[in-house]
């Protein structure tokens, strides 16, 4: 039988040598041209990082080419992101150029550095999970594609992390991104009173639910769901399999702005609702596309440097940011969960547009 | 039009962005797994509607996490994919690889599965999509030959993740690679057989610039920060200045706690340390000249989750400064004493933010041992209502 | 969904084998059962002390224990119920105790 | 020491701020009931605890409002206050009074209550504090008479009221006045007799300065402000900084949306009216310079209140601008929707704020018919909880 | 019988005849010294208004006193202030002197005005009501004999309002207040038991609760308390008598900081719990009184010009306030109430005191 | 407590004349207590129908109707009821309904 408990391989056996001996030890670093980040030791040993977008998913050949380029260039060294683009590992500053010659000519986007869009968080979608109300890696392949300018250019005013999740589970974590695509459902779960006797634990599907819609009915060892009080969160389908949710005309996606992580200048910040509601159009949602694109030019037309989207929209005012998208601002902007009434204006500082 | 069966998906080759359905078919060439899922996938597209059945629940002997179980539902259409599970193959910590550690896992994973992967997953695991029940065992068996091992999943520790830190980062003022993986090591069994009310997540960010997105997905948030002063290079800031940057509008207006003040007169750069915040934005800016302080450790902040069920939350600071040197024994020590108390407390499926806020900050804080200090909030209560501990009451009889 | 004969009765259960109609479950489906879970052997005290106490819970409070309870409440540490249970107490002790397949957290 | 009978209070005669307690006493000279007033305080300085029974109903006929019951709980050693209640008395808007008007009332109050008053009470009543149920028809007789009517309590319209405003302020943007009283006069009906689920409060600032506490102290707060550019007087401004004041520093610095630029070079302050919040900060610091835009109107927010039972509120903005003429038949249609959506749908003790928290404020804005516009909001929702009206969903049958 | 339905006196008729011809046509202002405001109208006219403070509890007595000075130096015409103090009309600029000196012989506090503090709005305390926590005229006159002078004085960074509430119902409004000195129990209610079933409507006291610490023992018609779950907000007693909750040991005063009402510069807040609990210790409280000094005190000598307590502390970070207060920061402080998560830290950015 | 004699029984009511023993209460009770709140003559089928809807509402649901509610289902507007009981529902309609005194807000 396998051992267990042994744990990942330790890193530090995949660190190549330049970063063994100056682990700890770096004094600066430079972008020097988008994609390409120039770390300099404080013994003024100088490590380059060539940066390049991947799809994420990956098929095992195309890994294979990667480490081919690993191989020739960088000793067999590389790493990948927190966002999932591929960073090749070098050395040797000779290298750098004809490693994103060969890069290009197959086809990598080598960027994703400084103040640019890099690559996109993103998660199953119709790919292998079972509650998506959008696919994941249709969406990010349509916008990218259309933003593409942007992962290779560093022309904006600050980072610009995009993010997708497909269900309200969010494992895109997309809750803190400037701009975050989520798949939403906006008709209510169908309980399968047949099976859910057998398949579902009734106490837990009752907890599950955040605005407490569902009822349990006891002598039928099934649940009632009160559809006026359900805003199709899809989470008693997760915990109770005979609520299936997903409805093909009713499916699609929401958009919403402004969040950040890092604490620089200003706090990590949750991202807002800035579109309810956009059909899902595959293969190539134009809808959606054309949203982000929006948005991102309005800001990058508008907001100075160094500042997030979300600290433009901020400084500006949320009014300002209706009136310059152009987006529609609807009832369903404003929260009624929990803790709606610390969103609601208590102040007459507002600007009329 | 061509006579594709993909014809939507084809769409999706086109454009300059890597494209997945690239991916897929060229796994497609050899897996009719792959080649199931392509299909599959170009019927969701057709009905805008996912194909993959709820849940599944398979797994690998001795360990209760690490595998999705997933099923087709139209297994007629689409047999290769009627089982359909991934792996959770915990990534080397920092997502450092050397080639033939990867070349391994895909030979595996082409002796075993679809011969497609994520890398990574949005935990951090190096994802394995698609294999059979059967292939699990097996593949696990040969992943472990190869030094792999399973990541989390279920109600577990999750695996955790770090940001690059100390091995490429000049910021890094923990070394937050170590710490994630002593974390992940000594915790191996929590990873592996679930245990715990829910899901528990840790990830280690060496600053916080926070490139793990610590703060907004994680249970528990390392962060590295410092004490005492930045270190300024007086040269390297006037370096700056001369090559163009405009320090009084790109640094220190945007200096949260208006606490640096450029003069251009004598071209000095003046930070009062003791309103700084340690934000981050003016080492950003100016790398080459501002470093963290000398006294370093990290910030702990605990509670971060994604919605489901009460909302998202963003983790809370519980320690503002830990000193974190290996083997790391406060730390790992008040982990255990936080999960400790979720655990005892935790109803099923609350994360560890949700029992705090069920329960109040001021249990939890009594329970693991922590005082309070001001650190711990945006600003004091607004509400008047106040709880005392029985202890505080004057006993006297009341009338 | 797939059908499995145990000691001459049929009982349907789902791809992971759990089976979809409560009420039919008895001592004897436990039994038979054991070994797809990769149980050797008959079913020890042991095993029914987790399976009985999973049963018990189930009945009085509608859904599975937490791990922690079920360790608490048998006196068998987690080692011990992976031994017992080689694939776990969800997939494996849930499975053959006749509970509703554990969902949610995956 | 003295051989006074209440050596405690009398410690509250000393000191350069006016003492209640020498009120209490002048009162007693004349009053048995305020003497015993003073004597069960005194009681209560020693007991450290109130010397008052719960509740009491009691009014005057026809009304359901207007006096707060009250009995003493030592009636044994207090006989003059074992009855004591209050009578609210509606002041004159804005609190203005010519003597004869008040004389009328101490007279009237010599004759049937304690001779103590509260002028005024916090919701703005003249308070008439202390008489016995016998007194409480007649001595409303004599107000009635005199020209003065009682104010609001209980699950009624409370007493309206309103900041100084175009009487005596260079800043009102509505007559606050006019509008406070046309409101009281309008309204009688729902003051005196209780009929709401709760109390209802409505507050009238002329300006943002808000010098009633409106927004944080009315279920219905009504806030003048104006469209269009301040109005600036650039020799009065280059006047102000003659004289000294840092317009910068205190200025333009302090203003919440950095739409101000003073030049010091040629001495002009340039205002971005369109980013302008219109706080009223820089009309404050300079009143005889800046002066409100010309098109002026109000804000209307609603829900302020304070912390019983779900914790304090301040009040929301639901119309950021309504034209404020007489006879003010906007706003008045509008509060009926309101309170007649709060009326319908609130449980007993639910006050507006804690209804539209319950239902939603999407629910209230159809029900009241105001559209929704982001001026409502901080800031949009972050949770994705978001319900859709069922005309907006797709009605395909779902399969 | 009384005629009923008249409502107030219509207030035209107790407006000066200076005023009624400027009504809306005033164009600025001054403060010519603490307590005296100098209003100009459009048309050059002149108002002189002064202002005086007031025990609010007044006399009939001591309100023909006041009438007396309206007569002699204002025809007649006085109003009161939105905070209890008493104002003093002159057209004629020439009285305006001789009244003040009036006032000052006769101990008027003249003042009020400004950059100062003027007078704190406050409820009954056990003057009148039936669910004090603490007394309120006497705390106030407490604290305003030791704040006088900056009553009398227009010497502090800006504004400050101080405001009383016996109990949590908050008559004194004091949840925007400057400083709010706040009545607060500290023990739960009592329920007798014999008396509640005939006095108490059940389902309102259970209701009542804003922590759902009462449950209604539908057998016996009456309720039990939870104690662990009772913060002592007294909302039961308000609704049912038979549920005490005054408790001399225990009963106190909190204080709060850091509220505003007006919109000017930052949007109005809530005051901010900074000492969780002090002794009732009548006649002259002299812990509140100290403490309520101390915060002006330091206030006073680290505000910026316009800055009000709460901008001064959102300037300068909680921490550093409870550093230089000196005053003990407690679990008490960190909110458990429903919205508690929105007050918690998350973010890094903080300083070390 | 004071005591009150009505129609030859006594009761126990508090200062505003609230009933403290609510099971006592009876017709009669409502009938000979009426003068005390000013209402001149015999109860008529008005006040009968206020007073029996206080009560049935009050036996149900534990607490008095809130005005709307009683204006509405009686069929007898404010003014109306005003006019039946010049104290009004709160103080005068409860009090000779015999339900707890209003408590709440004042
Ligand atoms: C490689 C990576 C860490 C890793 O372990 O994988 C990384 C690496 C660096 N980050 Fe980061 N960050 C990485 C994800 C993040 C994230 C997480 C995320 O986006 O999911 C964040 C938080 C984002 C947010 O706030 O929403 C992040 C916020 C920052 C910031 C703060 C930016 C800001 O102004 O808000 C900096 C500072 C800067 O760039 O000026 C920074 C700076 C850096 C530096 C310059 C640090 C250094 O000195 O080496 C590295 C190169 C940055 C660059 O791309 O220009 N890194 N960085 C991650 C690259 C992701 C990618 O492929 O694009
Ligand atoms: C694979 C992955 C998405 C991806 O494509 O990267 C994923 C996939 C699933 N997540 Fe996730 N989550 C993944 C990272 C996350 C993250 C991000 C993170 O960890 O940083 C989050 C948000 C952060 C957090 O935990 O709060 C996340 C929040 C959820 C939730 C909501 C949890 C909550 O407390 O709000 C669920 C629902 C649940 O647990 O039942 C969930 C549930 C699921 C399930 C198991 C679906 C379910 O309900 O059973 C998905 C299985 C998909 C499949 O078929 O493979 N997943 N999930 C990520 C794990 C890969 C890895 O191990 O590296
Ligand atoms: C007299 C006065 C205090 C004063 O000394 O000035 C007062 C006195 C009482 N208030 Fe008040 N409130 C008074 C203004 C306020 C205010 C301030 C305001 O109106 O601007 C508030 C806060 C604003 C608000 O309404 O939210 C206020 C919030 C309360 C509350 C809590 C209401 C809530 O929804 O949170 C109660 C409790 C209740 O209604 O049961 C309450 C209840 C009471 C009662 C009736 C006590 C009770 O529970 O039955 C007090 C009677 C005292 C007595 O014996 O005379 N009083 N009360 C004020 C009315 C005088 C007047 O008519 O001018
Ligand atoms: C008389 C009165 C209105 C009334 O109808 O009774 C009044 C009158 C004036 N207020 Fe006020 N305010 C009055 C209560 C308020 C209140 C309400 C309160 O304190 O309960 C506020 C909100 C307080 C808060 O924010 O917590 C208030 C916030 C202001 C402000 C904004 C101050 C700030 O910077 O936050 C101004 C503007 C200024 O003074 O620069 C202001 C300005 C003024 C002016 C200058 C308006 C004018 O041009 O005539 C008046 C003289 C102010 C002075 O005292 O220096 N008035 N003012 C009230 C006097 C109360 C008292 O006796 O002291
Ligand atoms: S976001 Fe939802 S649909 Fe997408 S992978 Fe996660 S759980 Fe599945
Ligand atoms: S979808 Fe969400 S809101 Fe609707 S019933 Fe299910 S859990 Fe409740
Ligand atoms: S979190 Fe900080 S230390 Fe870590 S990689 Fe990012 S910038 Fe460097
Ligand atoms: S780290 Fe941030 S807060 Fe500190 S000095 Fe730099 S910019 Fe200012
Ligand atoms: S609220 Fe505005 S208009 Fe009214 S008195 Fe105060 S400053 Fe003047
Ligand atoms: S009113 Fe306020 S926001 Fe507008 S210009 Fe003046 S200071 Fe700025
Ligand atoms: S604050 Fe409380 S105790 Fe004080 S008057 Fe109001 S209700 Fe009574
Ligand atoms: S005092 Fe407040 S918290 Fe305690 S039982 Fe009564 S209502 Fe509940």
């Amino acid at each position: 039988m396998a051992k267990t408990d042994i744990g990942p391989p330790d890193y530090k056996q995949f660190l190549p040598p330049i970063i063994r001996d100056n682990y700890g030890k770096w004094r600066y670093h430079e972008i020097v041209r988008p994609g390409v980040l120039k770390h300099v030791g404080e013994n003024g040993d100088v490590l380059y990082t060539v940066r390049v977008a991947s799809p994420r998913l990956l098929s095992t050949d195309h890994i294979r080419e990667i480490c081919d380029l690993a191989e020739t260039y960088c000793d067999g060294f590389l790493r990948f992101t927190s966002r999932h683009n591929i960073e090749f590992l070098l050395a040797d500053e000779h290298r750098v150029a004809p490693l994103i010659e060969e890069l290009q000519a197959k086809n990598y986007p080598v960027g994703g550095t400084g103040h640019s869009i890099t690559n996109m968080v993103h998660t199953q979608g119709w790919v292998h999970c079972h509650t998506p109300a959008t696919d994941a890696s249709g969406p990010v392949k349509a916008i990218m594609d259309e933003l593409y300018d942007h992962f290779t250019h560093m022309d904006l005013p600050a980072h610009v992390r995009i993010s997708l999740a497909c269900c309200l589970n969010m494992c895109g974590a997309v809750h803190c991104s400037d701009i975050a695509i989520l798949g939403i459902h906006r008709t209510p779960p169908r309980p399968d009173n047949s099976r859910l006797p057998n398949v579902c634990e009734l106490p837990t599907t009752v907890a599950s639910c955040p605005t407490g819609a569902i009822r349990a009915d006891m002598k039928n060892k099934t649940v009632q769901v009160n559809d006026e009080k359900c805003m199709y969160c899809g989470n008693c389908y997760t915990v109770c399999p005979a609520m299936p949710i997903a409805d093909p005309d009713n499916d699609g996606i929401s958009i919403w702005v402004g969040g950040k992580v890092s604490n620089a200048r200003s706090a990590p910040m949750f991202s807002k609702l800035a579109i309810p509601f956009l059909p899902n159009n595959p293969p190539r949602w134009p809808e959606v596309v054309a949203a982000v694109k929006n948005i991102v030019e309005v800001y990058a037309a508008h907001a100075r440097k160094h500042e997030r989207l979300g600290e433009w929209i901020e400084r500006v005012g949320w009014e300002r940011f209706f009136t310059l998208t152009g987006i529609a601002f609807t009832d369903k902007h404003i929260d009624d969960f929990t803790l709606a009434t610390e969103t609601f204006r208590t102040t007459t500082q507002f600007k009329w547009g | 039009m061509t006579d594709s069966k993909t014809p939507l998906l084809d769409e999706l080759e086109k454009g300059p962005w890597p494209s997945f359905v690239k991916e897929i078919k060229q796994a497609a060439e050899k897996k009719p797994a792959a080649a199931d899922l392509l299909n599959q996938l170009e019927l969701s597209y057709k009905d805008r509607i996912g194909h993959w059945k709820h849940g599944g629940i398979v797994g690998v002997k001795g360990y209760g996490s690490g595998v999705i179980g997933r099923y087709s539902d139209r297994p007629d259409l689409f047999p290769n994919v009627q089982a359909f599970h991934t792996m959770r193959v915990n990534h080397p910590t920092g997502w450092f690889y050397k080639t033939d550690a990867l070349r391994k896992l895909c030979d595996i994973w082409d002796k075993h599965g679809s011969g497609l992967t994520n890398l990574h997953g949005s935990t951090g695991d190096a994802i394995l999509l698609g294999t059979t029940t059967e292939h699990l065992q097996p593949c696990f068996d040969d992943l472990s030959e190869a030094g792999f091992d399973l990541g989390g999943s279920g109600s577990a520790l999750r695996t955790p993740s770090a940001c690059v830190g100390p091995a490429r980062c000049e910021w890094a003022c923990i070394d937050s690679l170590d710490i994630c993986y002593q974390a992940t090591m000594t915790l191996q069994d929590q990873i592996h057989r679930p245990m715990f009310p829910y899901k528990f997540k840790i990830k280690v960010s060496a600053c916080a610039n926070d490139c793990v997105s610590a703060i907004a997905r994680s249970d528990l948030a390392i962060m590295g920060t410092w004490k005492g002063r930045i270190q300024v290079d007086p040269a390297e800031v006037r370096a700056y200045a001369d090559a163009g940057l405009d320090i009084r509008g790109e640094v220190c207006d945007l200096c949260p706690t208006k606490c640096m003040e450029w003069s251009e007169a004598d071209r000095t750069l003046v930070i009062h340390d003791g309103d700084c915040n340690r934000c981050m934005h003016c080492l950003n800016v100016m790398p080459k000249a501002l470093r963290p302080g000398k006294e370093r450790g990290a910030s702990i902040l605990v509670g971060g989750k994604a919605p489901i069920v009460q909302g998202s939350l963003l983790s809370w600071v519980i320690v503002p400064f830990m000193k974190l040197e290996p083997p790391y024994t406060e730390l790992f020590d008040l982990i255990a004493r936080i999960q400790d108390w979720w655990d005892e407390n935790g109803r099923s499926r609350e994360r560890l933010g949700e029992l705090i806020n069920r329960l109040g900050m001021r249990h939890f804080l009594k329970a693991v041992g922590l005082p309070a200090v001001p650190q711990m909030v945006k600003h004091p209560r607004t509400n008047p209502y106040v709880f005392f501990w029985p202890e505080e009451i004057d006993k006297k009889e009341v009338k | 969904m797939p059908t499995i004969e145990l000691a001459g009765k049929s009982y349907e259960v789902d791809e992971d084998g759990f089976l979809q109609e409560l009420d039919k479950w008895s001592e004897e489906f436990a039994e038979a059962y054991a070994h797809v879970d990769g149980i050797e052997g008959p079913l020890t005290e042991e095993h029914w002390r987790v399976i009985n106490y999973l049963r018990g819970y189930y009945q009085e409070f509608g859904i599975a224990p937490m791990v922690r309870k079920v360790v608490r409440e048998t006196g068998l540490d987690l080692k011990r119920i992976y031994e017992l249970f080689p694939s776990g107490p969800g997939n494996g002790a849930c499975k053959l105790a006749g509970l509703a397949k554990p969902t949610g957290c995956v």
